[in-house]
Formats: C-alpha cells, structure tokens, sequence
C-alpha cells in the first residue's frame, strides 16, 4: 500500500521533507508511524501527536487505504 | 464563516457584518503578535499552517458554537505566513442577543482553535534566533 | 478611559488604540440597540443619564478592572440621548498579554456598567408608545 | 437646610420635574426621602433605589449638609 505522508514544524525539521509517498504493508496509522521511525528520528513521540487522515483528524487505530493523505500533527500553537 | 489568509485579516466589524439589528451584543476577540516572549525580543513570527485540515476544523470549530450556544452568529479568521508584531494572527467575533451567550462562544471558539486548528508558530528573536513555540520538545525545534 | 457622549461611539479599535505591541489579546464587547424587546418592535431608544454620577462611576469601574485584572488595559464609552436601532450604546475593550485576563477584564466592566452606571433606558415601539425599561415598577413607567 | 434634589427616569416623571431645592430639617438622606413623600408620590421605594449624594454612590444614612445635590437612583438599565 502507498500513501501520503506530510510534516509540519519539527516533524518536517527532522524529516528534512514535507512530504513523502511511503509504501509498506502497515494497516493502520499507528503502524505506519512505527514504519516511518524506521528511516527518521522524530523529537515527538504518539503521546504528543494527533493523526490526520486526509485533512479529518481520526484515531491512531484508523485503517488506512491506498492513496491516503497522513499527517502526523505535533502540538499546535495557533491563536 | 471561517478564514485562513496570509494577507492582513479583517477587523470583526468586517468578518461579521452586522446582519440585522436583533443581535444585542457582540464580543471580538483579537490575537495580536507580541513583541516579546519569555523575555525575548521578537522581530516577525511565522506560521506554518495545514491548510486543509485547518479549514475543516475551523469550519467545525464554527458549527459546534452554534449548536453549543444558543442563538448566536460566529466568525472566525486566522493568518498564517509571516506577521509583524502588532499585527492580528487571530479574530474572532461571536453575536448574540444575550451578551452570556456571546462571550461564551468567543471564549470557547478561541480556545478551541488554540488546541485544535493544525498551525505551529515560529518566533524569530532580535538576536537573529528562531524558535517554535509550544512545539512539546522545548530546545529541539531552536535552530539559528 | 471613560466616555459619556450623545454622539455615535468609537469603534473597540478607535476607544483603545494599540499603545504597543506588548499585549496579545484584545477583547471588546459592543451592545447594539436591538430592533425588538419582549415581541414589540422598537423603533428608537432614548438613554437619559446622569451625567456627574456617570462620568465618576465609568471612571472608577475602569480603575478597579485594572486594580482586579493584571496586567490590562481597559477603555469603555457609553452613548446616551436618542439611539436608532442597530446604533452602539455601550463599547468595552480590554487588552492583556494573556486573553484570560482580557476576556474576565471585559465581562467584569460590561456586568459592572449594566449594575452601576446611571442610565435609564425608555423604549419607543413601532405602536407609538413607549416604556421605561427594567425600572422595578412594572406598567408603571407606561406612557404613550 | 437647603438641598438640591435632582430625580431621573420614573421618579422624575412622578416628581414633574428634573430637580427642585428642597428645605426642612431632614438630617439624612433616609429623613430627605421621608420628607419628599409628603409631596410626591413615587412608583419605587427605598429597597429599590440607590442614593447619590454630590454625584458620588452614599449610603441612606449619609448625614446632609447644606446645598448637597442628592438625587435617589431608580433601578439602572444602561448597557
């Protein structure tokens, strides 16, 4: 499966990208964030993000599906 | 209705006209760049915002006051980019016939978007520093 | 800074100009004259004041705000003489770096006004008559 | 002794008029309010009403002096 995956602030700091396509045989979000640990190191943990899955946040436990748009979303600091 | 904008925002006069004249109270919230921050001076500060899931949850942000606060009408905006000091990063303007019910609502919206809306703030000192701000890894996000 | 004028009020933005950019949250309440009262159409509104207690009262709510709420800003007007429907009777607008403060600043200033300002308010509705309103004698204050 | 007596909304439309010199030997604003039923007939009592003595807030027991302005506040409705 293929998808989508875009950082923001210090995630995108420490994945160097914005945005990425990720291919893997991750079911869920929570598995897919595993999956990325493999390839960066992340200043922020699950406990610290919320997950959106295309622009709706949605559970770590969400199933994902070809295509998805997954954004690992840090603390915000708008307002 | 919801704004995200890089260029300056509305004042709350102009996100919320005045419809009709049944609304007895109004209450504006504005969010203005700070020209300081834990004693730091800050020359600009930039938002990073994304941009679809913002607008959703602005949008959702809206629709939950009107169903929570009753009757009112709500507007929101918030810039994202680069901003001066002094300048509005957030407005919000809540009406109702009943002043309770709209400072309620402005109350709840701001804190609402404050922990929901996806946009992350980065502060630019007078020393020429950079930092995110609120970002949960307090010294990792600093850079030059 | 306590106004009490017979002319339209100044906007939130004109009653308390940015002084600098070291507060982050502006607040401003604004009561508008609404249209309609308990089912009856209003056409206009007149406040009758008096003006020394007024001016004195305004004055002392604002200084207690900035006692109470700290660290704020705060400025309020209030209109007084002949108003049309959809017409500002009342601006407060309180400013801190912290919109906690801002928020309780105003609401503590609009709730002291509608308790202790000297205003008096009569009501002329779209039958032609006209009626004090709130004035603890119910019928009573009726005229034509 | 000779106060000035000013009346507003309903009390000044009981009263006639927006304001009056009133003389008598009333030594609180309560014995003022006491004399000024002896000529008028007001819609409010004193629960209802506040005092202002020289454009100040004062208690009914406030002791007078001569040429005080002292007006009895009607229930607000500004805002």
């Amino acid at each position: 499966m293929k998808v989508t995956v875009r950082y923001f602030a210090t995630l995108r700091d420490a994945a160097g990208t914005a945005s990425e396509e990720v291919e893997g045989d991750f079911r869920t979000a929570a598995a897919l964030w595993s999956h990325l640990g493999e390839r960066h190191v992340f200043p922020l943990g699950p406990d610290d993000l919320r997950v959106s899955v295309n622009a709706s946040y949605a559970p770590f436990t969400t199933v994902l599906a070809e295509g998805d748009e997954i954004a690992f979303i840090p603390p915000v600091s708008g307002g | 209705m919801f704004l995200l904008q890089t260029t300056p925002l509305p004042s709350p006069a102009e996100l919320l006209p005045a419809a009709d004249h049944a609304c007895g109270g109004i209450v504006a919230f504005e969010g203005r760049v700070r020209d300081h921050h834990q004693g730091r001076g800050v020359t600009a500060l930039h938002y990073e915002a994304y941009e679809a899931l913002a607008l959703g949850e602005g949008q959702r942000i809206l629709d939950e006051a009107r169903a929570r606060f009753v009757p009112v009408r709500v507007a929101a905006a918030h810039r994202h980019g680069t901003l001066a000091p002094g300048e509005a990063a957030v407005v919000v303007v809540a009406a109702s016939a009943h002043r309770q019910e709209a400072f309620a609502a402005c109350r709840w919206i701001i804190d609402e978007i404050k922990d929901r809306l996806p946009l992350w703030k980065r502060e630019h000192y007078d020393d020429g520093s950079c930092a995110w701000v609120g970002c949960g890894c307090q010294g990792r996000g600093e850079a030059p």
